[in-house]
């Protein structure tokens, strides 16, 4: 059971150039990544024995129009060592593109469908990237903030 | 991960290929399990390649059911957002409100008064007892036996009225809300609350020897949709499906939340009595037991439930300072997760919701290969999804 | 349009045909399964011992709309799904009713305002019958609306208008 | 109005008036219902999805072993149901024995059968030899849906 601070002080000793910057205390303890380097990053926390963060509980995708960028946030849990810490990755938000973790840990693959079909995220390498939740010809990724809603599909009016 | 050796249902030294001769070729039919199908517990598609009565390949497609839930977050704010968890697991709407309520808390800093908690896990085992009923029941339902339907809403029905009581509605209460709960329990609902839990403890040994014991169930099950505790944490099921599979994680009892580690209670885990550890049997029996042990905790609760107040002081406006935070509880389906990110205002500036059963139903398309054509409802049925919350 | 509509003068006889007619028809609604959210679950309990739906005679729940004469739309209808619903409905044999269960599928219900995949009322994809209100509604709602469209089937007549 | 006059009289009412309620069914339905096929009425019912791929195809052998084991069986109760009819009065006459033992007898040689086709595996579903899996059908798959 370690602490959100030694996972971070780990972190730094074996991924030091691919950690941005991390936050220990708060709600929220997690560690900003490059995009670069976050497969390996994945697989260090999956694998190291004294983390081994397994179950990867949600892929958030936050997006920030003020600052230009869209934020993936990988929640992650140990289910045997019983610890939780976070992963961030800040992508361009004109072209968000990043790495697919489906290898590491294969749950991220719906989760990074939907990341990808509601808000847009291009995930390299995953093995079936296609829209999950809309239907395959909806234009627009719906959850962007500057997202229009649409007047008609397919014959149905939208009307609020 | 995908090249794991599961256990053929048939074993495969019947498949003599040298006396089949090669001219009889069979060709593939591929099959919509639509999303209207009396099996698929909502509207679900599957699109199952079939070789004859062996699955081959079963691809889901989902989003028949988004309801926009994350968009509304954005614009609605946080007391507003309540009903709208309601309405992701309509089966457990208690649990979603106290995950989202949590959430809130954590975030905001509020303290929630002993009273309050304690009617939150009441409430919140209560609606997991309720829960898994529909689930047992719509089980039977799915594997031919109609009757354990039938005796399951007969319980299922004494749980609504108990929470009509105190909540005013059947399935939708909003009765968990940011700060506590919404009015305390009428005079006399703790008497017909323990009135309940003694008349529905003998009801499920009842049920096992109706369903869980019977042969025809045993031999459609049991086997059938083996996963194994690796395959199981690999796709990030939780619940009852990793359970099933042998390993205890339970986030009432790894992250205790909610005055949880005040209980004792121990966590059923499928032991592979009719077949292999993690088939379907198995996460059919851990629901049925896990039903045990919510009467446990409700007995337990109900002793300590102490007098005061029940709502905690929380201006009629919430607003939550900048920040984040990712909360999860122990839903009866898996693990329930609100990714809440606020900007300091009286509404969320971002919710991701992680919905179980969207994660629990990722596993399908590894499981289905080389099942038979009617294990496909046992299985999905054994995974027990709930299209509102996979949709959101 | 049967063969028999049509062609009489309303009179005593015909009047007799209708009622047996009506009478037929209204005593056995076949519903289809077709639940789709929340306002399911209560279908389901409606259908279950304590609600028995089968009092009304629609206890049958059909799988299949070729089986089917109402089509109970019990839940948000998304624009996704609002073809499916469409399709269900052509497939339904007549005399087939829609009865609109629930908030959602009536306008749209709590996701009325920001829901931009949610289809504001069934009545724009397939025609209504009867519109049982809530959210869910509750089981003696559902029966409530069930016997609205009795009502209604024993208004059909086949003489010539 | 001899003895067999009489009986083909009833033998012939008895048809009649079987057929005719069969009938009059079917004709006062034909009459009542409202009939307009066309549209998307006639499209293949399939959860409410367009179907997806051809659906004649070259079945499995599988099935055909399995049919015609129920058709057997099937022939074989139909052959019980008269000789049970008149199974009381031979044991009125003492024949009682050997009718029993006939009956057996046949009941026996299908079983043997039965038995042959248990035993080496033909009832149980076992995996073809050599699926022609076909690619093409999951692509039709993806974008035949939305």
């Amino acid at each position: 059971m370690m602490t959100p601070s030694d996972v971070i002080e780990l972190l730094k000793q074996n991924h030091a150039s691919s950690v941005l910057s991390a936050v220990a205390e708060g709600p929220y303890p997690h560690a900003v990544i490059k995009a670069e380097g976050l497969t390996t990053v994945a697989a260090f926390l999956k694998t190291q024995p004294r983390l081994r963060f397994d179950l990867l509980r949600c892929i958030s995708a936050i997006d920030w129009p003020a600052k230009n960028n869209i934020e993936l946030a990988y929640d992650l849990i140990s289910t045997s060592l019983g610890h939780a810490f976070a992963v961030k990755v800040v992508l361009d938000r004109a072209d968000p593109r990043v790495e697919s973790v489906s290898t590491v840990w294969p749950a991220a693959e719906w989760h990074e469908r939907e990341a990808f079909d509601l808000m847009g995220v291009e995930f390299l390498h995953h093995p079936d990237l296609r829209r999950i939740l809309m239907p395959e010809d909806w234009p627009g990724h719906p959850l962007r903030k500057d997202y229009q809603d649409i007047v008609e599909y397919r014959g149905l009016k939208f009307n609020p | 991960m995908k090249e794991i050796e599961l256990q053929y249902r048939h074993p495969p030294d019947l498949l003599h290929d040298g006396e089949i001769p090669s001219d009889i070729r069979t060709e593939e039919l591929v099959l919509n399990m639509g999303p209207q199908h009396p099996s698929t517990h909502g509207v679900l598609r599957v699109v199952l390649q079939t070789d004859g009565e062996l699955v081959l390949k079963a691809t889901p497609y989902m989003g028949y059911l988004h309801r926009c839930a994350e968009k509304i977050a954005e614009k609605v704010s946080y007391r507003q957002f309540t009903p709208y968890t309601d309405r992701l697991d309509y089966l457990a709407a208690m649990n979603n409100n106290l995950g989202f309520a949590l959430a809130v808390e954590k975030l905001g800093g509020i303290e929630t008064p002993p009273r309050a908690d304690y009617l939150r896990v009441i409430f919140a085992e209560l609606n997991r007892i309720a829960s898994h009923l529909m689930a047992t029941g719509s089980y039977g339902l799915d594997m031919g036996a109609f009757t354990p339907l039938i005796y399951c809403f007969r319980e299922r029905e004494w749980v609504m009225d108990l929470f009509e009581a105190a909540s005013g509605a059947r399935l939708t209460y909003s009765y968990i809300t940011i700060g506590g709960v919404r009015e305390d329990v009428p005079p006399g609902w703790v008497g017909r609350c323990r009135e309940f839990l003694d008349y529905f403890e003998p009801k499920i040994t009842e049920y096992n020897n109706l369903l869980s014991f019977n042969h025809i169930f045993i031999n459609r099950t049991g086997n059938v949709g083996i996963c194994p505790p690796e395959l199981a944490v690999a796709y990030g099921l939780t619940g009852p499906c990793v359970r099933g599979s042998g390993i205890p994680w339970d986030l009432r009892k790894a992250t205790p939340y909610c005055r949880y580690d005040e209980f004792d209670f121990d966590i059923p885990v499928g032991r592979g009595e009719n077949g292999a550890v993690g088939d379907c049997w198995d996460r059919y029996f851990v629901r049925v037991q896990e039903m045990v042990q919510s009467v446990r905790i409700i007995r337990q609760a109900l002793d300590k439930l102490v007098e005061g107040p029940v709502q905690a002081k929380v201006p009629r406006m919430v607003k939550l300072p900048a920040g984040e935070v990712y909360c999860e509880v122990e839903n009866p389906r898996g693990q329930l997760g609100f990714h809440l990110v606020s900007d300091g205002g009286t509404s969320p500036y971002r919710l991701k919701i992680r919905g179980p059963s969207f994660c629990n139903l990722s596993v399908l398309p590894v499981l289905a290969p080389n099942c038979l054509l009617a294990d496909i409802a046992a299985l999905l049925g054994s995974i027990d999804i709930v299209m509102g919350e996979v949709d959101r | 349009m049967a063969l028999i509509e049509g062609i009489f003068e309303p009179g005593l006889v015909v009047t007799t045909v209708d009622w047996v007619l009506n009478w037929s028809r209204k005593r056995s609604i076949f519903p289809m399964t077709f639940g789709i959210a929340c306002c399911a679950i209560e279908m389901i309990a409606t259908g279950a011992a304590r609600f028995d739906i089968d009092r009304f005679g629609s206890g049958a729940f059909r799988a299949t709309p070729r089986q089917a004469d109402l089509m109970i739309v019990a839940g948000t209808v998304t624009f996704k799904m609002a073809e499916r619903l469409r399709r269900l409905w052509e497939q339904m044999a007549e005399p087939r009713y829609v009865i609109a269960m629930g908030a959602c599928a009536i306008s749209g219900g709590p996701y009325h305002l920001y829901g931009y995949h949610v289809v504001k009322g069934v009545d724009q994809v397939v025609p209504v019958d009867v519109y049982v209100p809530g959210c869910p509604p509750r089981p003696e709602a559902l029966l409530e609306g069930i016997m609205r469209l009795q009502d209604k089937i024993s208004t059909h007549t086949i003489a010539k208008s | 109005m001899t003895e067999s006059t009489r009986f083909v009289i009833e033998v012939l009412l008895f048809a009649g008036v079987g057929t005719a309620l069969g009938l009059g069914a079917l004709l006062l339905g034909a009459l009542l219902r409202p009939k307009n096929p066309g549209g998307l009425k006639n499209e293949i019912y399939e959860c409410g999805e367009p179907t997806v791929g051809p659906a004649w195809v070259q079945f499995d052998l599988r099935f055909y072993v399995v049919a015609l084991v129920f058709v057997v069986f099937d022939v074989e109760i139909a052959l019980l149901y008269p000789w049970a009819v008149v199974y009381q009065d031979y044991i009125a006459q003492g024949l009682g024995a050997a009718t029993f033992w006939a009956m057996v007898f046949f009941l026996g040689l299908i079983f043997i059968g039965f038995l042959y086709l248990w035993r080496f595996g033909y009832l149980d579903w076992v995996r073809a030899a050599s699926p022609q899996s076909s690619k093409s059908k999951e692509e039709s798959a993806h974008h035949g849906t939305h």
